[in-house]
């Protein structure tokens, strides 16, 4: 088979199975149901490993869909374009989806019937959205199947119907990303006005013809590239566009959170990348030093926002999202270096992030399913019972804070160092965030499953989200974890940790890293020209000061979460937590009129800081 | 003359547009969303793209508003359980 | 007239976003997201249309005719379906909201916060 | 430029503004009313649109408005009995 | 945040918004131009595919990816829907109750129903020649269907509407479009080539696979809409509390 | 100009004005039984009027007939439909009065 014709097919076979699953699944027992879906999500992970395997680590594979291959370097054709990053990110979704639905097969309630096999059709239906937007190389091809996941996502963020919370949080993430959506679109028709053309290859390309012609950088790319990046700076979930992401996740059943928070969010900061890199960042698009700033600015924002409201949370579902947000503002801080290192940086860390996170979401479904309950509080010391599910929590919270040798904890070093030649002060960003998301974790774990230091006291201040009186998401309460629920963690763990032991993966995504900024031999080899070769791949390895500084935030991790440990209860909470934490919790209001004036705030901002640089 | 017609109709859909996102009430808010619906269609057909205008007929003035009501007509069923819990409709 | 179709797309967006943003009941805050997403259509069209042009539609045209953009027209189509779908998916949430929270103002709800 | 064209700016102009008038506020009967005859004007413009711009295939435009605009009415008209019993 | 501040903080931003938007929109090639590179290819090559309805090329065979996306979220949302709008633990179902409608009317809509299907019908079958296609005619089609419920009620509209064919052809119709584009592929032509008969010109038979994925669409369309419109009838009218009486 | 033209622009201007005049009555009449009284027969008889126009300017032909069949389904149409508004209003007005 040809490497060509494994993109389409990468998106297709999903696609089928969901249909295939859709149309025998209310006729199949359910394990016949489990089988025929894992067999599906295998059959992907197989198609995109082959695709990852067989990509050029300095170069892409591109498939012109429909035959449409560009002459004389135009086409009327979508086309799909896979380097390491792209594929990776892919390959990455497949993988959790396999490990979901394998996740999912003794843990869901799913109802059968009528409606049997209609869960697993929507995971793969969610898996083609995630694959066909990691792979596309189109606009408005990526505007479709961004709309793709969203769509799947709020359905299966709000399956929970009995319980209003799933509701309102699916409704949230749906008005929220929708509106962003068509944001987006409206930047496709911008460009498409100024450019005639919709790949981003070609866009980019005429942009550039643009600047080339005379004309001089002006305010429709500013408004243009502001409102495109909407759709994935929201799926972001940057500051100020977050405050969709702990509502949804808080509340989606633990199978769906473990991809929306390991995967689908951060396809928004490679989005982000992506259209940045291909049509903006060349002669006719924005000067880098705005772009770096502006995003820089973003990511920073969205690191400490996600990391400050991340500590007080005692509902553990909704701690882990605001450590989803802390951490993807690092993500988009190495992504916003504009350079292959930050770049190679935020590839390992999104795959060592990937593990940790799902990991964590599948072992506090584990709670759920035997307390009917995620509330920190309420679960003190309840869990003593579950030592294998405690250690690997405990595990993956120290991964989370960036313990060597975890991928978490190498792509921490590898981005901290790159963000460090932009900024002396930008690593303490990094270790300050990694310490504060791990330490909440860590501390959660020591209290729920040790039962160590005395039950906190209620703070009747803090408006705060319990995590008691969960809808359980299974009929047996009680009942032994099985097997898979902790199988599933395990191997997450596993490969997380593989992430930063073996050097090969490392390698790969530096080179992939390089590819990816590599514009010129972007454009060259979509548009059938000789691609120039790539420049050289950044390091991405351990360096000493990588160790110690991913030494000192989990110690700052260990610490922290001690220190609250062992506070003695009904303490008064100091000022500074008063003026800071306090009212930013406020602005976290759960209504919908400020979410989308959030965002429209967020635009403005944007618009101005880029329209000020210019 | 085309210019004409495409000036009026931007102006039709402006205006519906507006009341449409300032009517408060879902079902008065339904009768404005089939009002933008027409006068889309009549936009798009004014601009060339007969294709599009079928969609929008189709979806503005049947779909989307059958949709609405629907939910509103659960809504209420549910509020006038919510007042009467031993009566409904 | 060269720039009037590129406003009206931005005022029915601004228009949509500030229904949305003041929405005291959730069905309506929907349709407003439908309206929102009108303004697409509308910047879209206008950007394909070709003055003195006809639709890129040969079943009784001359094929030497001048027509319009057909790739924008496309895009519309997808966005038609698009939001209908979109907009059907978050009534049915609205619907099941109403019933287990028993109120459709987005006001009231308040259990995530913080 | 054709007396299509003139009657179809004419009918827009001057037939669905009014049926806005009336179908932008007040209770949902008389919007309801407005939005009836907007229909009805709006598939006859439709028509002329055909004509004027020399579409023969346009007229599926009106043609599809002249089925679905009824069933769209009659959903309200449902509704509303329902809301009034 | 109160309102009157969320409403003021709105209003500043939007401020900066429609500025921006403005200011764009000065800078767009004015409305009318005549700069479409993209759409002068697609009309050339959907001229070369033998297909009369360029937009019906551009949707189903030059970007017929992104229908693919398209019908992929229709299906998405059917499925969605299906799931959202189940029967809760603690619902029922009752049954419908007649409700009245005026004879006129309810003759009006047994006549209307076939003109409606043969108009559907009509626009899905012409998709690659003239205006319409799979999705237009597909909606005509639904909602030529539901004139039983409007003009009648919803007992008529059960008893017309063979519910789980058309949940299976959803399904089907969905499956089948990204099966077809195995065809083009294992021809080595690439995923979704068009590399059926073209056929003459301004005919039924002619643009190849453009007239068959039409076709896909419009059963996908009309069985997807139906079956989304089951689960919020079934909301509305039947499915009551277990609480509530019957 | 021939005599065709000149009979399909006299049916157009009927036609055309009996749709104004229906909207306008629907603006300007008080009261919602009087303005339903003057809507429905301008309405049903305006849109067939138009159609008959357009095709007496088309031509036989079947472009005609269909243009003939929609003129027929909008009377038919707006008719009924009206009818149908009519009772929601009364029942609406019925019910206010209670």
């Amino acid at each position: 088979m040809n490497t060509a014709d494994l993109l389409p097919l990468a998106v297709a076979v999903p696609l089928l199975g969901a249909a295939v699953l859709a149309v025998t699944g209310r006729r199949l027992p359910r394990p016949g149901r489990d089988a025929l879906a894992t067999a599906w999500a295998a059959a992907d992970v197989a198609c995109l490993t082959l695709l990852w395997a067989r990509t050029a680590p300095d170069g892409r594979a591109v498939s012109w869909l429909g035959g449409w291959s560009p002459r004389g370097g135009h086409s009327v054709g979508v086309v799909l374009v896979a380097d390491r990053l792209g594929a990776g990110l892919a390959l990455l979704a497949a993988v959790l989806v396999l490990a979901v639905v394998c996740y999912a097969w003794r843990y869901f309630d799913e109802p059968s019937g009528e409606h049997g096999g209609v869960f697993p059709a929507l995971l793969l239906l969610f898996e083609a959205g995630m694959v066909g937007f990691a792979l596309t190389g189109d606009l408005f091809d990526a505007f479709v199947f961004f709309e793709l996941m969203g769509a799947v996502a709020y359905a299966l963020t709000g399956y929970r119907i009995e319980d209003e919370r799933p509701l309102q949080g699916a409704l949230a993430f749906g008005l929220v990303n929708s509106a962003a959506a068509y944001l987006s679109l409206l930047g496709i028709g911008l460009l498409y006005a100024r450019t005639g053309e919709l790949g981003l290859a070609q866009i980019g390309a005429a942009l550039d013809q643009h600047a080339a012609a005379g004309h001089g950088r002006d305010a429709l790319v500013v408004v243009a590239f502001v409102l495109v990046l909407a759709g994935p700076l929201v799926k972001a979930a940057t500051a100020p566009f977050h405050f969709w992401l702990p509502d949804a996740h808080a509340v989606a059943p633990s199978p769906v959170c473990m991809l929306l928070s390991g995967v689908m969010v951060e396809l928004g900061v490679y989005g982000v990348a992506r259209i940045h890199r291909v049509v903006f960042a060349g002669a006719g698009g924005l000067p880098d030093d705005a772009v770096r700033d502006t995003l820089l600015a973003a990511g920073v924002l969205t690191a400490l926002v996600g990391a400050v409201m991340c500590w007080p949370q005692r509902h553990l579902k909704r701690m882990l999202a605001f450590s989803t947000v802390g951490h993807i503002g690092l993500f988009l801080i190495g992504a916003a270096l504009l350079d292959p290192a930050g770049l190679a940086g935020s590839a390992v860390y999104v795959a060592g992030h990937a593990g940790a996170k799902a990991a964590l979401f599948g072992l506090t479904g584990v709670l759920l399913d035997r307390y009917g309950s995620v509330d920190e509080h309420g679960l003190h010391g309840r869990a003593r019972e579950l030592r294998l599910t405690g250690l690997l929590f405990v595990i993956g919270a120290l991964a989370l804070a960036g313990l060597p040798p975890f991928g978490t904890g190498l792509g921490k070093a590898v981005a901290e160092e790159a963000a460090g030649h932009w900024g002396g002060w930008l690593p303490a960003v990094f270790v300050l965030v990694s310490a504060l998301t791990g330490g909440a974790v860590l501390r959660a774990g020591l209290r729920v499953f040790g039962g160590l230091g005395a039950r906190p006291a209620e703070d009747p201040e803090a408006a705060a989200t319990t995590g008691e009186g969960e809808e359980p998401e299974i009929r047996e309460p009680g009942r032994r974890p099985p097997v898979p629920m902790l199988l599933v963690p395990a191997l997450l763990l596993a490969g997380c940790l593989a992430v930063g032991v073996l050097p090969g993966v490392g390698r790969a995504l530096a080179a992939g890293a390089a590819a990816f900024t590599d514009r010129d031999g972007y454009l060259a080899q979509t548009l059938g020209g000789a691609p120039a070769p790539a420049g050289a791949a950044p390091e991405a390895w351990w360096t000493v000061p990588g160790v110690l500084l991913g030494l000192l935030s989990t110690l700052l991790a260990v610490g922290l979460a001690t220190a609250a440990v062992r506070r003695a209860p009904g303490r008064d909470t100091s000022g500074l937590f008063r003026v800071t934490v306090l009212p930013l919790r406020r602005l976290h209001s759960g209504l919908l009129g400020d979410y989308i004036a959030w965002l429209t705030v967020g635009l403005a901002a944007m618009l101005a800081a880029l329209t000020a640089q210019l | 003359m085309t210019n004409a017609l495409t000036v009026i109709a931007l102006l039709l859909t402006a205006v519906t547009a507006t009341t449409a996102a300032l009517t408060r009430e879902p079902v008065r808010q339904a009768v404005v969303l089939a009002f933008l619906g027409l006068c889309l269609a009549l936009l798009f057909t004014v601009l060339q793209a007969p294709d599009v205008a079928l969609s929008q007929l189709g979806v503005g003035s049947a779909i989307t508003p059958l949709l609405i009501l629907l939910t509103v007509r659960r809504v209420r069923r549910q509020e006038q359980a919510d007042e009467h819990p031993d009566r409904t409709e | 007239m060269s720039v009037f179709p590129y406003l009206v797309a931005g005022w029915i967006l601004l228009a949509g976003l500030y229904g949305l943003v003041t929405s005291r009941n959730l069905v309506q805050a929907v349709g407003c997201l439908a309206v929102a997403q009108s303004s697409t259509y509308v910047l879209l069209l206008a950007v394909g249309y070709r003055s003195g042009a006809t639709a890129p539609v040969f079943s009784d045209l001359p094929t030497d005719a001048p027509v319009v953009d057909p790739v924008v027209q496309a895009l519309v189509l997808t966005d038609i379906v698009v939001g209908a779908t979109v907009t059907a998916l978050l009534l049915s949430l609205v619907i099941q909201l109403r019933k287990r929270h028993g109120t459709v103002d987005p006001e009231e709800l308040t259990g995530l916060r913080g | 430029m054709n007396a299509w064209l003139i009657a179809a700016a004419v009918l827009a102009a001057c037939g669905v503004g009014p049926c806005l008038l009336l179908g932008l506020r007040g209770s949902p009967e008389q919007r309801l009313a407005g939005l009836n005859l907007a229909a009805t004007i709006t598939s006859v413009v439709l028509l002329l649109l055909a004509q004027g711009f020399s579409r023969t295939s346009y007229t599926d435009l009106a043609l599809d408005l002249a089925v679905l605009a009824p069933a769209g009415t009659l959903v309200f008209t449902r509704f509303l009995a329902g809301r009034q019993q | 945040m109160s309102r009157t501040a969320r409403l003021r903080l709105f209003l500043a931003a939007a401020a900066v918004l429609a500025a921006a938007l403005i200011t764009a929109a000065t800078e767009l090639p004015g409305f009318g131009g005549h700069h479409h590179p993209y759409g002068e290819r697609a009309v050339a090559a959907g001229l070369a595919r033998q297909t009369a309805n360029i937009i019906s090329s551009v949707n189903f065979d030059q970007r017929a990816f992104d229908t693919l996306g398209e019908e992929s979220i229709l299906f998405g949302s059917v499925l969605g829907a299906a799931i959202l709008l189940r029967l809760a633990r603690d619902e029922g179902k009752r049954r419908a109750a007649a409700e009245p409608v005026l004879p006129t009317t309810r003759l009006f809509g047994a006549t209307l129903l076939p003109v409606t299907l043969l108009v559907g019908g009509y626009l899905v079958a012409h998709g690659q020649l003239s205006p319409g296609g799979g999705f237009q005619g597909g909606v005509a089609l639904a909602t030529a269907l539901h004139l039983a419920y409007v003009a009648a009620d919803y007992r008529v509209l059960k008893r017309i509407r063979p519910l789980a064919a058309l949940d299976v052809a959803d399904a089907l119709a969905a499956g089948t479009y990204a099966a077809l584009g195995l065809i083009g592929l294992a021809q080595g032509a690439g995923y979704l080539a068009n590399t059926l008969p073209l056929g003459t010109f301004n005919q039924m038979s002619s643009s190849g696979l453009v007239a068959v994925i039409n076709a896909a669409v419009g059963v996908e369309v009309a069985s997807g809409v139906v079956v989304l419109l089951a689960h919020f009838l079934d909301q509305a009218v039947e499915i009551v509390h277990n609480g509530e009486n019957r | 100009m021939t005599p065709r033209h000149t009979l399909a622009l006299v049916l157009l201007v009927a036609g055309a004005a009996a749709l104004l005049l229906a909207a306008l009555a629907l603006a300007v009449l008080p009261g919602p039984y009087l303005r339903l009284h003057a809507l429905s027969p301008a309405a049903a008889l305006g849109a067939p009027l138009v159609a008959l126009a357009l095709a007496v300017d088309t031509g036989p032909g079947r472009a005609a007939v269909k243009l003939l069949v929609i003129g027929l389904l909008l009377a038919i149409g707006g008719t009924v439909t009206t009818m149908a508004v009519a009772r929601t209003t009364v029942r609406a007005e019925r019910k206010a009065q209670q």
